[in-house]
């Protein structure tokens, strides 16, 4: 199939558990969704064998995802999903393992593991699906919500800053880092396929639409119109490098945002000392 | 002094009510709306609690109040007194938790099969779609309708608490629909 | 709503009522199924009253965040529920060391672990008592009806003030997210404790002072007493100390500040116990059911009566042993695999039969099952 | 769910009129498997071609299928994985 | 040294050999004292045997990779003190919940809090049943020399295994850091129990299949069983379930997969307690003393025996009641304010009289003060 | 005292508190001390009225500072000090919060309440006393370990990368951000000084010698020596701007790297939404 | 059964060493190695423990050894039947936990007041720094002196375990502060 | 403990030859609280003029008072306090 120019609409179908209900529990456009057709492409594209696949979680809407998929699935604690992962791959590194986690489960409970991750730059990709709230337990703000906007436990308006993910995971040594939407599919799909591809820890962010709870408070309306939203909101890597940092005040920066092929793995690195010790 | 459960009776002073139908008909705001309405009619104790966690995000989705002249020790229902099925799945579902000779409203615009004759049909939705316009009060409607059915609470009491409690701009939606589900009862009633 | 003191409100709501009467204003806390509401209602209302709210990034420094509030001189309270309550253990261990007052309220889900995050269970009793490390001695209460959760978390509030030690409401989800219509009570209505505030000169001043009660008087940062807070064992000046004596002379008064003023903590509703064959033992949502059970079986003929704990930390034995003294039978109920019938069975005499009814499955016990144990044991 | 699965072979027309591919009406572009859609509207909007309409609860019809390009667009954003190409 | 197979190891060193020996070959941890010589043992020797250590960012991250790489099938094992053993706690639920076998071991300081950071206390020994939220069921051991360390670790690893749970061994400060000359075992010394896979065809598999004993062969991911494992209640093939008869299945097994073979699980050491009057009760370090203060008592005429506990949890109720069947006094010795013998207090017969020696500032109870109790009670 | 030009010598001793038996635990010539001293003489010259000082601190040789000093002292558990310091100054926002912390405490198990901190802006000063190890557990790595650095638990070397506290702080929010050494005494009570009296969140990370561990297991030779290593290491921020990635690689730049005046405070904003609130 | 108390003794079997002195002097290291020496030396029971925390960084130190040939129970001291006093506070401190007539082993060069006239004295420090340029090996010459006066282990056995644990370079240095202190114990042994 | 705290007045001394603080040799220019000392050794590697050598136990003696410029290094860098200017 990865040879395969056009896209294949129904690789899917291929990947999805049997045993598993359909359609899944996710409101009707949730972008989670989006996000899971993604990376099943990029990785039936890749050919991975995927009994080698492990898809790490934690808690949250976006971190059902694995349970969905036929892989080696291991949903975890709230937050801890990188804690787990690197315990997977660092015990078994032929393992492609690949996290699936939210905004606040990666970096509000789990944002000690998030910045050890990219520190060791242990060789995981992190896909984080940014709804700018938590989904799950009801729209309450998260790290990523922006200053001032409602949610439930920011009733009069958020006070707080937000992590920009992207640069945070840069400056804590993850050594690929990119941020797509759900509404830039083809773009998602390709930095999905970087970051698998990539040695070593590497992270896409995807903005993505929690109507249900962020959209609604926040009146930003439907799927559809998030979806449009994100399209508006968008701006590439290449076009702000010429913006204005008040410019870029409330856009989305898209593209692949940090590569640094040079870097050494934990795994591979640790294997030298094994081989040193043993030998 | 075996047998005992051959002797037991729920306390008469018990009055449970479930509300039920699918996700989006608005179960839970009926039953909110339902205690504050018993709650203004008097000093009546009453106990509100829902089905939670995934139920609540589509699927079905039912509400069980329960009210006494006295302390509720028991706050779930045991043996419904009445029981509003909105949909097939929840008349099924709840069905066999009414009492015997308990009221039974079912949405006939939504149901077609009847485990009993014994029940008041109102085609809550279709009149909500076709009088008012929008099916979203429906469940409304189902209220004005137990208020004229049991008298457990005035109607002037639900409107109040309908109107505290729903969007801007509704209340003479809202309103309507109380009058129409009051109404309709009312007729079936006497019958 | 017509009568002005009456309020509809779920469990959870009215935890938050009661604990803004005991002059609460500070909340930190991080989401969690089926305690949320806690965390909202705070968020809405602490401002309006110039209290503070704020979503920490996890329960770890959610329950930090109010121990330092509580030293500043706040009522501070945060709500959780297992997984994070499980979290906080190791701060909870810290509150107790460093005598700070804060009130913990854990909405309890099914367990362990993830368990049934929108279920109901009774599953934490044990770990109410015993999650920390070290020793310790932990007060923690249960409400069972939304009235309650207003009440109890005033009791909480007060216990924690009186005794300079973290209190743990224990809710479960049914209680938490139940609808009952209660009294918003005014002030005067129900008494608030206020911590003790030193009154000896800054030079003075032990923070951690023997006193007669055990509890020492509490400073506030800012106040002028400035003092050294730190969770390694401490003398009465709250400088680390290795010394045995020191050591021993710091955990009895963890001890036997409550231990020596039970009677002032302990709480039940004994019914009906004189005549009965059976009683009931129950707390929290479950002690309705088990009302309700006694009332149907009395209507039939049976003689049955009632014990509901309010506190269920320090366990009160005496009671209990009194309480049961004329029943032939007693029947534990609680929504776990056995936790409380342990603590009965300690005191028990051996002459009377212990039963269970144990629900694990993310349902509540129904007076049914109840009065089927009866059958089964009358 | 068997509305989801296979169907035509894969027909090596020519490009007729603005449309490389050839539906004829019995032989739509696209499977829809209803039974799992949410009727979130996301296809029915972000297809260039507006190839659908809403039925009464919301799922999407193939009212112009002929005018179908078989751009990927409304496959790969269905969030729940309903629509498949016929075209092989 | 002269005799190949003598080594002299402190108590954390032996740990460390004992796991290797069960062919541990992961390791992940965070410093605490007094256990960090187990981290820095396996950072030196697992490299050796291809083995990996990693130093986490907390004892949460510590355990969640432990958890992770058991998964992958390495025996897989940490090491930690309260403070981190408190922060562990809610990850030992996943672990029940996950039925995913891992070793803790918790070199136990004096508590709570950061109490007495490089002092002695055994006042993790509650928690270590009841710290994590919700039900389930506890495998706790702890061993009282050197050489113990090492076997009892093995057996730690036999039993998380064989159970697939997680077990905790109980050492204290003194264990810890001890030197014994001990024994150093050969391949084939003591038996080594490997977790059972599965058998089953990839369609077939059941993850948490219910077998007769319970315990379900366990697929480690790789090996082409592509299987759920999650943290919430869930069915046989481990897909989450809110139903009430899989709720109750899922959690009975948890329980009972222990309870049904607590003999496999139960080691003590009984001495002298038929003919004795007094009977010592203790485990860990503590034991050491008592046997001490036996010897010493029996020499002098005084009809004294010992029960140590190597398995703590489940605790063996039987076993105390026959051991004490004939004595007129027991006197259960820990270096806490009291945990174990409230167990004890459970079974004991009313006849008898239950007597303590509690330590809990920082030193080692010694055979004099029991000595002293038995010249009280005697 | 704030106007004497000249370093007073013996400010000190006012402020060490009389009932705590000296010297303190640390090892001789532990850079501790020296922070300690500069930070006094920055507190001293200030005039902060002592009553209105919280110390919060968690736990290591480092955070054992506060206990020594006359203020409200705050020495909470390992990794915490930044969420315990969050509720004091939240709490009682007039209080000047200082929190004193290890490259263990604040970036290995306090690494989120480290990053959330800087996010929130709020009113907090953290010294971060940076000696590259975990000085009291006896010489294992920390996140701020060399590559290839040998420690009791890296005794083969250190396989991982370690962060970089002021990039990844700066990052994740904080609005004021420099480095020091304990060699460089003027500038770090300089630093120490700004970051005071800088409204947001600051971060002085201080370069220190723990030659117990660290020292001795890398063979870097006593206290004096270094403190010499450290001067010989040490690149002004305006120098290194001229310098290549690689020249810098094992070079600590030291001075001010980050202030931003214009960022809004958490408890400012706060009392924002109170007033409305009330009002 | 009264006087339980008055009836007990401390096991024979037991021989109890402490090994005090200040911080730096190596009482830690000197109680493994005699450890490994006894080990070395047939088939005996060995238990070492320590003073550990602040006490280990600086201050005072201690280590015990127990010795036995058959299973030791307790694993401290409880009456030592060999005192190591290398200071004069550790002297004052544990001398109280010397039996009657136990070895006592004094540096002379650092203490000055004694508590009895029973004891061994030899000059340990300034004998390390006089005759071998280095106050270090003190402690390994205190080993020597040990092992001279006890016959727990011999001589070879004490030389391969100091050699196998002490840093490369010092093995010159460490030879000799045995031999040193052998012979010094055994002048006074002979008296 | 008292040899640390307050000494002599200060002097208004005018400089004489490369110094401006006059040291007779009993007013040494700082008050070191040895009872503190812990013999780091900072001190004396770090002063520009090496005033101080090391004692038998390695803490500081003034053995070069005359040279000192009262530069501050030595008290500032001091890690437990001794060291105490003796001009005010
Ligand atoms: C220890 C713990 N704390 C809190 C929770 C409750 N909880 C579940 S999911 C969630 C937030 C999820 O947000 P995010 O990661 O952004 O995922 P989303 O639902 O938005 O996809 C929270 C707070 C929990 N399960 N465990
Ligand atoms: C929860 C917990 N885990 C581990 C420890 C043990 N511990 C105490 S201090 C410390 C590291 C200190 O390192 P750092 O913060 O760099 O301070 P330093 O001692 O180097 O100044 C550790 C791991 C603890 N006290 N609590
Ligand atoms: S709540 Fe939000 S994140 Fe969760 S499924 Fe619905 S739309 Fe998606
Ligand atoms: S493939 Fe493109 S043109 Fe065809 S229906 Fe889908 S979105 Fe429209
Ligand atoms: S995008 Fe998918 S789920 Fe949404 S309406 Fe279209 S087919 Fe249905
Ligand atoms: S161990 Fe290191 S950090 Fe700790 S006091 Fe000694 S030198 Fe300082
Ligand atoms: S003040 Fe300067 S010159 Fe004088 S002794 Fe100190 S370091 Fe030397
Ligand atoms: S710097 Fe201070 S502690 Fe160090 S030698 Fe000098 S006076 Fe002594
Ligand atoms: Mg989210
Ligand atoms: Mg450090």
């Amino acid at each position: 199939m990865a040879t395969a120019e056009k896209q294949k609409s129904d690789v899917m179908l291929d990947y999805l558990i049997p045993q598993k209900k359909f359609p899944s529990v996710w409101c009707p456009g949730c972008g989670n969704g989006i996000v899971m057709g993604a990376f099943i492409r990029a990785v039936d594209k890749l050919e991975y064998d995927r009994n080698d696949i492990a898809m790490v979680s934690g808690i949250g809407c976006t971190s059902r995802m694995p349970v969905y998929l036929d892989f080696n699935s291991l949903h975890t604690m709230h937050g801890r999903a990188l804690a787990f992962a690197t315990g997977v791959k660092f015990a078994q590194p032929k393992m492609k393992v690949v996290v699936i986690t939210g905004d606040g489960d990666a970096l509000a409970i789990g944002g000690n593991h998030f910045i050890h991750a990219c520190r060791r730059n242990i060789d995981i990709t992190c896909i984080l699906i940014n709804n700018h709230t938590y989904g799950m337990t009801g729209g309450q703000g998260s790290p990523t919500t922006p200053s001032d906007a409602i949610s439930t436990t920011t009733p009069f308006g958020n006070v707080e800053k937000h992590f920009d993910p992207c640069d945070l995971a840069k400056s804590a040594g993850a050594s690929y880092v990119a941020r797509g939407t759900v509404y830039h599919y083809p773009q998602l799909e390709k930095i999905i396929t970087a970051a698998l591809e990539h040695k070593g820890f590497s992270l896409v962010e995807v903005i993505s639409n929690c109507h249900t709870y962020y959209g609604r408070l926040n009146k930003k309306g439907d799927a559809p119109a998030m979806l449009d939203m994100f399209k508006d909101l968008s701006v590439t890597k290449a076009k702000a490098k010429n913006m204005e940092q008040e410019e870029l005040e409330n856009k989305f920066v898209i593209g692949k945002m940090h590569e640094d092929n040079v870097k050494t793995e934990f795994c591979d690195e640790y294997k030298k000392i094994i081989d040193k010790q043993k030998g | 002094m075996a047998k005992l459960l051959d002797k037991i009776e729920i306390p008469h002073d018990r009055f449970e009510i479930r509300l039920s139908g699918s996700g989006g008909q608005g179960m839970i705001f009926g039953s909110v709306v339902l205690c504050e309405a018993v709650g203004q009619s008097g000093n009546k104790s009453v106990v509100q609690s829902q089905s939670y966690g995934p139920e609540a995000r589509g699927g079905a989705s039912k509400a069980d109040v329960v009210i006494s002249d006295s302390e509720i020790y028991y706050p779930k229902a045991m043996k419904l007194d009445l029981l509003l099925a909105m949909t097939q799945e929840s008349l099924d579902k709840y069905f066999g938790d009414l009492k015997d000779h308990g009221v039974l409203i079912i949405d006939t615009s939504l149901v077609t099969d009847f485990p009993t004759d014994e029940y008041y049909g109102i085609e809550f939705t279709r009149l909500a779609r076709n009088e008012i316009g929008s099916i979203v009060v429906a469940n409304v409607m189902a209220l004005g309708a137990i208020c004229a059915l049991t008298g457990l609470f005035t109607k002037e009491a639900l409107t109040t608490a309908v109107l505290a409690r729903a969007p801007k701009g509704t209340e003479d939606r809202n309103k309507k629909a109380i009058e129409i589900g009051f109404d309709e009862a009312m007729k079936i009633k006497k019958k | 709503m017509a009568n002005k003191k009456k309020k509809l409100l779920q469990g959870n709501g009215a935890c938050v009522e009661g604990a803004i009467y005991s002059g609460m204003t500070f909340y930190a806390g991080y989401p969690i199924t089926p305690s949320t509401e806690i965390a909202e209602g705070c968020a809405r209302l602490l401002p309006k009253m110039g209290g503070r709210f704020i979503q920490m990034e996890d329960e770890i420094a959610s329950i930090a965040a109010i121990i330092g509030a509580s030293v500043t001189g706040r009522k501070a309270l945060t709500g959780t529920s297992g997984p994070g309550y499980s979290l906080m253990q190791e701060s909870i261990g810290y509150a107790y060391m460093t005598e700070t007052p804060i009130v913990i309220i854990n909405v309890q889900r099914g367990g362990p672990s993830t368990g049934l995050p929108t279920k109901v269970g009774q599953a934490d009793t044990m770990q109410a008592r015993w999650g920390t490390h070290g020793d310790y001695n932990a007060i923690a209460i249960a409400p069972s009806t939304v009235g309650e959760c207003l009440t109890e978390t005033i009791r909480a509030f007060n216990l924690a003030e009186r005794f300079r030690t973290p209190v743990t409401v224990l809710l479960d989800e049914v209680m938490g997210h139940m609808r009952e219509i209660i009294e918003v009570p005014e002030k005067g209505d129900h008494e608030v404790f206020n911590r003790v505030k030193p009154t000896a000169s800054h030079e003075e001043f032990e923070a951690f002072e023997m006193t007669e009660n055990l509890v020492s008087p509490m400073a506030s940062y800012g106040d002028g007493y400035r003092y050294n807070v730190t969770g390694l064992t401490h003398d009465t000046r709250g400088f680390s100390t290795n010394r045995t004596d020191e050591s021993i002379q710091k955990l009895d008064k963890l001890f036997y500040k409550i231990e020596n003023y039970k009677d002032e903590i302990f709480k039940s509703r004994v019914e009906l116990v004189e005549d009965a064959d059976v009683v009931f033992i129950s707390y929290g949502t479950v002690s309705r059911a088990a009302l309700q059970a006694m009332q149907i079986a009395r209507k039939a003929g049976a003689k049955v009566g009632s014990i509901q704990l309010y506190t269920i930390w320090p366990f009160d034995y005496d009671m209990i042993k009194k309480a049961t003294a004329n029943c032939k039978t007693v029947v534990v109920a609680e929504m776990n695999m056995g936790q409380i019938c342990h603590e009965v069975k300690k005191v028990l005499d051996p002459s009377k039969k212990l039963e269970t009814v144990q629900r694990y499955d993310g349902e509540i016990i129904t007076p049914m099952e109840l009065l089927e144990k009866l059958e089964e044991v009358l | 769910m068997s509305d989801s699965n296979q169907a035509s072979q894969q027909q090596d027309t020519t490009p007729k009129k603005k449309n490389k591919y050839d539906f004829s009406e019995t032989n739509k572009p696209l499977n829809i498997n209803l039974s799992w859609c949410k009727a979130c509207n996301i296809c029915i909007a972000m297809c260039p071609q507006q190839i659908f309409e809403p039925d009464r609860d919301g799922r999407p019809i193939q009212t112009r299928p002929e005018d179908c390009t078989q751009c990927t667009i409304c496959w790969v954003h269905c969030p729940d994985f309903c629509i498949t190409s016929t075209v092989k």
